[in-house]
């Protein structure tokens, strides 16, 4: 197919599409599909039927639409209304109403700060179009800009376009995603791939789960871009176990793709061949590290190895491998599509473009967002996500799951981006946001995320395997209000050894619910201690030594 | 193209989808965490002798295949603590014949549901994708032994001589 | 020396060395006769920089880093033996000790063990940490040999000469986190290994006495460690 | 100057410790011209006295009563010495740990009993659920390990101990010793 081809395909969608009059979107993510979502698209499929409207109206299933709180969602378009808490009974209603008033008491008002004060590269078609049909995607501008990366620019344009970005890597370390594409084109070696990193493991991180159930086929033509810019001919999806969903809608998505000859051999009859293979994880969240995730695609123990050597220089079978996260990527369509200027414009200095953060705990608007890089934290939890729900009292937010740390109110004004994160304690990280209100104890907090450390520990390296479980006794002890002085000593120690000494990323961050806790809520620990090794230096603990 | 090199542990269909799994990805080590996903998903979970046969297919050592499958969550080696294991087949021709009526009997009668065990923990019940034998539908395999046309009261009956054989 | 390989000229605790380029920091300093502390290292084995004993600070650089796989670099300097690393390996050596069983008094590794040598010349007379007393395995189905789970550090010496000299891979390891452990075949007793060819070489690598041949009493227990060293050079000249 | 205060316990140890003191043989002689010794299985003294400037405890914290006296030491003891492995470790003490309690009682007094098998039950000491060292319980000031240190190392520790240093046990024993 060529590039008219595919515009005229383009085109004749959008035609059938205007022909149907309406398009009735029935979320599909996750929070929605977990109320019953399919039920309702049914029944609105039913009603569509019964009400004769078949030709001018068309029910579809898309992405995440954000606000999962207010979940089910459907939206009716091209009338831009937005229902909420929708159930099978509604169905009917809704289909009525199609050319009149829309439902009011199932009107979701969308003029509110959640839907306003967003801004979305990340999730621009999420909840728009049916991610199960490449057709939709491409009436969204899909794939354009692969067709304009490969004839119109050199793999070196590409890359100099996403250095220019700024775009850093949202994986976690902020790494420039330009310089990490630049090492691996530069890399030798005749063999090179492209692994996106779908192995989202955090507790109550859902954004990349978002963009892959949502939105497959952006990252389809990510993962083109990238095979393009460095040198490679195959692509990895590594999508971790649980998300069968995910798994299923990428692989259809490949299947559409190389039908269409988006992907296979000599692309838009260009020289460039790409293909790209889903892998599925297997329940090990260290396997979103970088190495571990190699080895878990080469069929071993997910274990980490030491770096140097870099996978950009040795990675997958020891070739050159670029490995980016769900996010990540998921910006490179839109870069290539308008421009490294028009991404560097939005977002800080060192903080380019946009983040998706999931939104979960204590607050109004649960669900996925997407605002600009330096978006105050306190317009995040507060306006868009509409703060503390049944009269609670903010406390922190938990940033960056078990890698990250809690921010207090002091710091809410704090424009959000990599380094002001880091400096404060927390990391961006995974993404997971979590609002804690002044119910919830920090300590329980830091021994949660503790002993999703000590499980997830690979066991490869000494202080991780077996200072994860020190930590957790320890804070099970604070937790109970038996712990001692002594042991407040035994944990600060313990955090510094295993943040300083372990491996590998998990390791090294495994501390930081604890230590940001400690930083900001110590008077939270030291309530929990027990006179202990009085003047004399006796312990007067008992509860670890009776028979 | 390589073909599969050891023999099967048993005539079983269902190492038809493991062979197919492994010749899908060329019979190479690397199709070791895919072959264990596509066996535990048929089988329910993974014996002694599923991982022998990956191992000596693919190629892989039999300490590795140990340490790959009792690495990653996902995998099962056996349902924890239970003697017996009854793998139920949840494809779309049992679930048509007669499945769901199966398991309401098994929690209601035995207190067992899919993933789960008997109160003293003698039995387990897991279920797998599709075991290939829709013409036996309903199927399922109790200890190793695939029995089709299952019907309530037989499931009932394998499962109460487990549980008083062994008290 | 292989043709092509440069000579990078750095600083080892202030002394001026020299290396090749495909040499690690541990190596240079092994020459240069500086002590770094390793476990899970054994020359003639690939390197995991799984024990961290050996982690050192170069200068300029916030991450420390495993002296066994950091590769040597022009100008760098290394310092192996700041009290701040003092410090984290004597707790290291401290979480080794409590993860494990280790009774020295009835060992018989008593005496040769690297555990226990480390524990001195580091300066640890005692462990602060609180002991995890596992519920661990002693296998002695083999003929010839024990594995006493009680013992192992996880250093994995096993795994690797097995696979990497031997060439059998018996061993490998099992689980995660804190279950993590060294296993024969899938799991069977060593005794009923198809794979095993009784070679002792992982016994005589192991640096504590997890594994022990079997009619040693306390202290008994030396391990042979020549051949390493022997047989990497006999295959090199093949 | 007045003489030291010494004192030496057996917790749940097998004596040997105490054994090896006594092997210090003529440098025990010198060592009671520095010191009394106020409280020991060696002597005839039936309550832990105050005001002890040394004491050396042997053998891990097995059962209530191990626990009641090491409080007791610590409460009159200005340095205590955690004397040989069992103290130090836990050593073959703590050999029991695995198995819990239960086990170990059932194991020890009727599976391997040749007549009259019973659990005692009355005027002993209940055993804690594991077998610790010293220093988990109370403050610890000098660590002597060895199973058991041999009798120049408890030797030179209390020779320094008397002249006011601090003694770099490291040179003298490990682990298992």
């Amino acid at each position: 197919m060529n590039p008219e081809e595919l515009l005229q395909k383009n085109v004749s969608h959008q035609l059938t599409a205007e022909a149907h009059g309406h398009d009735v979107r029935v979320c599909m993510g996750a929070g929605c599909m977990s109320l019953h979502s399919d039920q309702i698209k049914s029944a609105l499929t039913a009603q569509v039927k019964q009400h004769g409207r078949d030709k001018s109206c068309h029910v579809k299933g898309v992405g995440c639409m954000g606000l999962c709180a207010a979940g089910p969602l459907v939206s009716v378009e091209p009338q831009g209304v937005l229902y909420k808490e929708v159930t099978e009974e509604d169905a009917g209603e809704i289909i009525d109403s199609l050319n009149k008033a829309p439902v009011a008491r199932l009107i979701c008002p969308t003029d509110t700060p959640f839907f306003q004060n967003q801004m979305k590269i990340v999730l621009e078609n999420c909840g728009k179009i049916d991610p199960e049909r490449i057709e939709e995607y491409v009436n969204a501008d899909g794939y354009i800009a692969l067709i304009k990366a490969l004839t119109e620019m050199t793999p070196n344009d590409v890359i100099t376009q996403v250095m220019r970005s700024g775009l850093r890597g949202r994986g976690g370390g902020g790494y420039p995603t330009g310089l990490k594409w630049t090492t691996v084109a530069k890399a030798d070696g005749t063999q090179k791939y492209v692994i996106c990193n779908g192995d989202e493991g955090d507790p109550g991180a859902f954004m990349d789960r978002g963009v892959m159930e949502g939105d497959p086929h952006r990252l389809i033509e990510a993962m083109a871009i990238a095979g393009y810019a460095v040198g490679a001919d195959t692509g990895y999806i590594f999508v971790r176990g649980e998300y069968s969903m995910s798994v299923k809608r990428l692989r259809k998505a490949i299947m559409q793709a190389e039908r269409q000859a988006l992907l296979g051999k000599n692309i838009f009859n260009t020289p460039f061949s790409f293909q790209i293979e889903v892998r599925i994880g297997a329940g090990a969240f260290v396997s979103g590290e970088e190495t571990a995730l190699i080895a878990c695609i080469e069929g071993r123990r997910g274990v980490p190895s030491p770096r140097p050597p870099y996978p950009a220089e040795r990675g997958l079978w020891g070739c050159p491998t670029l490995i980016n996260n769900v996010e990540t990527l998921a910006n490179i369509p839109s870069i290539i599509r308008n421009g490294a200027d028009w991404f560097s414009n939005i977002g800080t200095r060192t903080g380019k473009g946009t983040v998706v953060f999931a939104m979960t705990g204590r607050v109004q608007n649960t669900g996925l967002i997407e605002v600009p890089m330096g978006t105050p934290l306190r317009e995040v939890i507060f306006d868009i996500g509409g703060g503390v729900p049944d009269g609670g009292t903010f406390k922190a937010v938990q940033m960056g799951g078990p890698s990250g740390g809690c921010i207090p109110e002091q710091y809410l004004d704090m424009p959000i981006d990599f380094d002001s994160l880091l400096e404060i304690g927390a990391i961006m990280g995974s993404g997971g946001m979590l609002v804690i209100d002044d119910s919830a104890s920090m300590v329980d907090m830091a021994k949660f995320f503790m002993e999703f450390c000590r499980i997830e520990s690979c066991g490869k390296c000494v202080p991780c395997r077996v200072g994860t479980v020190q930590m957790h006794e320890l804070l099970i002890r604070f937790s109970e209000g038996t712990a001692t002085e002594r042991d407040l000593v035994l944990l600060e120690e313990l955090c510094d050894l295993v943040r300083h000494t372990s491996l590998c990323g998990l390791g090294q961050s495994a501390p930081n619910p604890v230590l940001s806790t400690l930083r900001y809520f110590r008077h939270e620990y030291m309530a929990q201690i027990r006179p202990d090794f009085g003047a004399n230096g006796v312990d007067t603990h008992e509860s670890r030594s009776t028979s | 193209m390589k073909t599969v090199k050891s023999a099967a542990p048993s005539t079983d269909n269902r190492w038809r989808i493991v062979d197919a799994a492994m010749r899908r990805l060329g019979f190479q080590p690397h199709a070791l965490i895919e072959t264990l996903h596509v066996t535990q998903e048929t089988f329910g979970f993974l014996d002694e002798d599923a991982l022998r046969y990956i191992a000596a297919t693919l190629g892989v050592p039999l300490s590795q295949v140990y340490g790959v499958a009792t690495f990653y969550r996902a995998f099962t080696l056996k349902p924890k603590g239970a003697h017996h294991t009854c793998v139920v087949c949840t494809g779309t021709a049992c679930h048509l014949k007669g499945l769901p009526e199966i398991l309401a009997a098994l929690e209601a009668e035995l207190g067992l549901s899919p993933g789960g065990s008997t109160p003293d923990g003698k039995a387990a019940l897991m279920t797998a994708r599709c075991l290939a034998s829709c013409g036996l539908a309903p199927a399922a395999v109790f200890d190793g032994k695939m029995v089709g046309n299952l019907t309530s009261a037989t499931a009932l009956k394998r499962i109460r001589q487990w549980v008083e054989h062994e008290s | 020396m292989n043709p092509g390989v440069r000579v990078k000229t750095f600083k080892i605790d202030g002394l001026d060395v020299a290396g090749r380029e495909d040499q690690t920091v541990l190596d240079v300093a092994t020459e240069h006769g500086i002590p770094i502390p390793t476990m899970c290292h054994l020359e003639g084995l690939t390197s995991v920089g799984a024990c961290r004993l050996c982690l050192v600070e170069v200068v300029g650089r916030s991450r420390l880093l495993p002296a066994c796989v950091t590769p040597v670099e022009e100008g760098m300097a290394v310092v192996t033996n700041s009290e701040r690393l003092q410090n984290y390996r004597r707790m290291l050596l401290e979480m080794l000790f409590v993860e494990g069983n280790h009774i020295c008094a009835v060992c018989v590794s008593n005496g040769h063990c690297e555990l226990q040598g480390l524990a001195q010349t580091l300066g640890v007379t005692h462990v602060h940490f609180p002991y995890h007393y596992p519920d661990r395995p002693v296998d002695a189905s083999h003929s010839r040999f024990v594995v006493d789970h009680d013992r192992c550090v996880m250093c994995t010496r096993c795994v690797r000469v097995c696979n990497e000299v031997e060439g059998a891979h018996t061993w490998d390891v099992m689980g995660n986190g804190a279950n993590v452990r060294v296993v024969t075949d899938l799991n069977e007793a060593w005794g009923r290994s198809e794979t095993c060819t009784g070679c002792g070489k992982c016994v005589h690598v192991c640096p504590t006495g997890a594994l022990f041949e079997k009619g040693h009493s306390v202290a008994e227990m030396l391990k042979k460690r020549q051949f390493l060293p022997y047989l990497t050079a006999m295959r090199r000249r093949q | 100057m007045s003489k030291a205060r010494l004192a030496t316990i057996w917790l749940d140890g097998c004596s040997g410790c105490h054994m090896s003191f006594l092997d210090m043989d003529e440098h025990l002689v010198t060592l009671s011209e520095q010191a009394d010794l106020v409280y020991s299985p060696y002597v005839d003294t039936k309550e832990f006295p105050k005001n002890v400037d040394i004491t050396l405890v042997e053998g891990a914290i097995g059962n209530t009563e191990d626990l009641e006296k090491v409080r007791k030491v610590r409460a009159n003891t200005r340095i205590l010495v955690s004397l040989g492995d069992c103290a130090v470790t836990g050593n073959v003490s703590s050999m029991r740990n695995t198995f819990g309690v239960e086990r170990v009682l059932k194991h020890a007094y009727e599976e391997t009993a040749t007549l009259n098998a019973q659990i005692p039950k009355i005027d002993i000491p209940l055993l804690l659920e594991r077998a610790r060292p010293i220093h988990e319980f109370v403050t610890v000031d000098v660590f002597v390990p060895g199973c058991p240190p041999d009798a120049p190392t408890i030797a030179y520790c209390l020779d320094e101990l008397l002249a006011g240093r601090t003694p770099d046990m490291n040179k003298y024993t490990r682990f298992g010793k």
